[in-house]
């Protein structure tokens, strides 16, 4: 059982950049990409959650190093001015490396 | 007159989140509740319009049109006083735009005393969602050189969910008819007084929540959200009275104009305008308009109307 | 006859996924509304049952039974001619089962027209949800090396949600009886409809979902699809003369035989026969054999039906 | 007499989750349903005190907190004998507190035998919830050192959901009136007794998740929850005859001391008393007490009741 | 404060593989295990959760390698030829080593 | 695009101590953090998250090293010996290393 190295980016952000993110991602070169529903609290305050556009979503997507730079830099420049936003990468190993 | 209940309901809610209760309903809940409201709305216009519907009510859409369109303008004059380009564009967008909800608890006064109301006011809650939206986003980019999304644009506004809903709901009770819609009317029509009330205590909870975010906003817009549904609802009165409307329908009318948008706004300002602070135009908009339209408002313009009709 | 208002409701749905609304109801409604039609089907035949039932209901539950296994392998007789084992047999096990929410838009078509139906048929409806789920994991595996697990698909297939809910009902209605059941009824009676055209709308936006997955799996899905329930409707049909039952009774048994399971079976064969692609199963049952009965199928049936007992 | 047909419900979802049924709802149709019992609940009682109330009523409050005190010393003192103080402490919070859906059950109990009650029972509903939970606390604490939170333990206990729900219930239906909560009796009124039947199914479903957890506590959790619902029912007997309340009412407080919270208990013992074992508190409480009280003890209470009151 | 390196095993799947996946964590010597909820896309199209058998699943299992490495293996031969699923290890801290 | 070292801290456990703990978490020096419900099981059984009560929840939180074991120790010390909660902390790289 070998797992091949790839790099987790996960990206906490609001709810109503669901659909433009998956869209980008996707064109950047991610080939999956998960989202979870979530809440949380930062420097634009607390995002309960209650209301379905008032909430968080997670995202996290398994890819190259280059891909997850492409990503990154996306975000940064289209998202993190004007939403709230973290971004963070990790290392990972994974099963089937063609996948990703 | 006493106070009707469903807005009993909405200061319940207010206060458990004022007193840092642990009161939350589930937001699946505040989902369906709404999905039913607008449904429901929309089928009782419908089955009303199939009655006494005339071909006129098209020329008078076309002016609440016009009149949503100017409201926004106004609002974004009055705002730019004091806000920048983004801000006073998103927030008259907000003001320019329609609360459902609004709409209900003033349907609800007029049902409360027995006043009518011309079917075609169904049709002026759809279209005067979205011209402000347009408008906004408009005003917010006048000048830049970034090329606007239209299509994007044009399908967020025609194909909002509240609008699919609405005018769904229309379609369905115009095809449908009293008779066809009869069998639904255990829902749709006996149970829409007291799923308001339930939405109203939802909407106290949510309330109360943006009222933590006024302080942080200064006067100015305390003030806007008191005064401009006043001016709002007087030109909307206006008009019902020079469209030839009957004075339960100029309440309608005058409400619409001077409720503002907490949702389908919101949701649109926040991907076509990000610049702009939603907080500022929520915490107008959901933290004094919509208290004030419903506790005070809703009652003031019904005296301002009956003086008009008198 | 003008349509049901309930098949507007799908068609709203159906209109709203198309056109890429972002309507969406949330899924827990969907779960409630679906634990709510079963619950309320169930009593409805319980409380029949306990003023009309005769022994002789043992002996056509288990004709039904029958049926609904001989109908799973017509299905995968015909499927096996164009598609591999596992997805012919977990195809087959979707059509061989049936549809509840197809089944209540029957019901509700015979009860506009003031036209009664022996109270057995929710019983058959649950009943010929399982053998066809059993029927289909049979057929996948015949051959194969590989043991079956017998006690895991009996338990899924015997104490399935629908299942439970569905009997549940029906031993409640029938232990309560008419009087019994009197003070539920303002939900479980008076709401039926009304809440069904709820759930018709959610179905058209899962179906709409669907309708893109059918261009990837060709023609032969949808021609099959489309005349596989024409021919299971016929069969009903003529199992239900045989049997004795009135016209109603004969619509609602060619409704079953006729519709497609879109929840029971592709959660069991996801589980049971993984190898089978399940988006071949669910596009020609959710995105053409359901829009086809409730729109075309059911008046059609009901037309067969009068023929044959004119 | 037979079964009241919610009960059926309770055994339905009982039976499920113990055979294993994937049947599941969704949790916020739990929330929902809860937010509706409460209100509904309140709004019945406050129409009912705004036509009959008498200032006798705030003395009859008072002596039902204090009921309520003695109740969860008395159940401390049996618990001691075999469990440690945590444990003890906080079961004997659940025993002194009460539940809302027993509540419920007892008065569609009387409601089906056409006996009244006094409106104020929804007040004791409202007040037996909390005394409870503040004394649970401070006998876990008793004697340490460690400083009790007061603060956050009267928020919770004053504010929390179920208590600003009843209580906000009673004041508008107060406030409004027959009259006024009329348009919203086909929900709070014609709906709550079905409703009631599922929320019954899906305590059954919870129910069973306990009863696992029965085997693992011993014969000793049983046993309490067994005798002391019996014990303390009697008590709430003589106290409503000393207190001069009809026999409906009566039953209403004997039903409410021997019922034990399963939800405002655990959750504030969980936070408050977090050396005690929750599966201990919650499997004599929803595992034991709730399935006895409903199935036996409501009708078992009614037979003293008689008698006493012949 | 010392953390103690373990493995953290992520499987994102089909909802409906939650009970029997549970059933083999804790078989393959799991000590715990973690369940939310997610949407997502990858190779076998979107998994929009609108139902409650389509959306996915995230498993977390923090565990030893030699588990890891035994819950990857079997994944990738019961359940990777049939249903949409990915998988993933990484390193960890975790506070009280006998737990895991 | 460079990326900052930081740690992730993940916490599981009791979703009744969600306010408490960022409550905690704030005093401690994280600026922000991220919740998601969730289910499990552990040595304290399975919490299938049926009641609002009853399910767990899942916490992130992006920040130095030094916060982390502050916040680790916190968790140790109040939460451990009574409630069901693992904690575990690994290494990722931010965009904006003044924000966390
Ligand atoms: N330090 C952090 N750790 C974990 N999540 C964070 C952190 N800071 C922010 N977040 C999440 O990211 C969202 C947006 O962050 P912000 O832009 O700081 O408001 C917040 O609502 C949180 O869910
Ligand atoms: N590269 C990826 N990054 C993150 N999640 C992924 C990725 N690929 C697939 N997934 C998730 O795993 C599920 C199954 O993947 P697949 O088998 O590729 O369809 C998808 O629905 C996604 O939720
Ligand atoms: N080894 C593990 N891997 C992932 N999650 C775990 C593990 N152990 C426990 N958990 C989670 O932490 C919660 C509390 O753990 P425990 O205190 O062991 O009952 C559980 O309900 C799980 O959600
Ligand atoms: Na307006
Ligand atoms: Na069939
Ligand atoms: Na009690």
């Amino acid at each position: 059982m070998t797992f091949h190295a790839k790099k987790l980016l996960t990206i906490v952000t609001e709810a109503v950049l669901e659909a433009p993110l998956v869209k980008v991602l996707q064109q950047l070169g991610a080939h999956g990409y998960t989202v979870s529903d979530a809440r949380g609290g930062g420097s634009h305050g607390v995002q309960g959650g209650g209301w379905s556009f008032e909430g968080n979503i997670r995202v996290d997507v398994v890819c190259d190093a280059a891909v997850a730079e492409a990503i990154a830099a996306h975000c940064q420049q289209a998202y993190l001015p004007h939403y709230g936003l973290i971004l963070y990468v990790s290392d990972v190993g994974v099963l089937r490396a063609d996948k990703f | 007159m006493t106070l009707d209940p469903v807005v009993l309901f909405f200061l319940l809610g207010l206060f458990a989140a004022l007193a840092r209760s642990d009161l939350k309903l589930p937001p699946a809940l505040y989902e369906t509740l709404s999905v039913f409201l607008l449904l429901a709305i929309g089928l009782k216009g419908g089955v009303a319009l199939a009655k006494t519907g005339s071909p006129q009510v098209l020329l008078q859409v076309l002016l609440v049109i016009l009149l949503g369109t100017l409201l926004t303008l106004l609002a974004f004059a009055v705002l730019r006083w004091r806000l920048n380009r983004a801000d006073a564009a998103a927030t008259a967008a907000h003001y320019g735009s329609v609360s459902v909800v609004t709409f209900a608890v003033a349907a609800s006064f007029l049902a409360r005393q027995g006043i009518e109301a011309e079917p075609q006011l169904t049709l002026f809650l759809a279209v005067m969602e979205m011209p402000a939206l347009v408008v906004g986003v408009l005003l917010a980019r006048l000048g830049e050189r970034q090329q606007l999304r239209w299509g994007q644009l044009a399908h967020e506004v025609f194909l909002g969910k509240s609008m699919v809903l609405l005018l769904g709901g229309l379609v369905i009770g115009w095809l449908a008819g009293p008779a066809g819609i009869g069998s639904l009317s255990p829902l749709y029509v006996d149970l829409f007084k007291p799923v308001l009330s339930l939405f109203l205590l939802e909407m106290g909870l949510l309330t109360a929540a943006k009222l933590g975010g006024l302080r942080r906003q200064g006067s100015f817009v305390v003030l806007f959200g008191l005064l401009v549904p006043l001016g709002f609802a007087c030109i909307g009165l206006g008009s019902a009275y020079a469209m030839g409307l009957s004075a339960g329908g100029a309440l309608l009318l005058a409400t619409l104009c001077a409720s503002s948008s907490y949702i389908a706004a919101p949701a649109a300002m926040r991907i076509a305008v990000p610049e702009a602070n939603p907080a500022l135009s929520l915490a107008a908009s959901l933290g004094v308009t919509f208290p004030f339209n419903l506790l005070l408002g809703i009652p003031l313009y019904w005296m301002l109307t009956q003086w008009l009709y008198a």
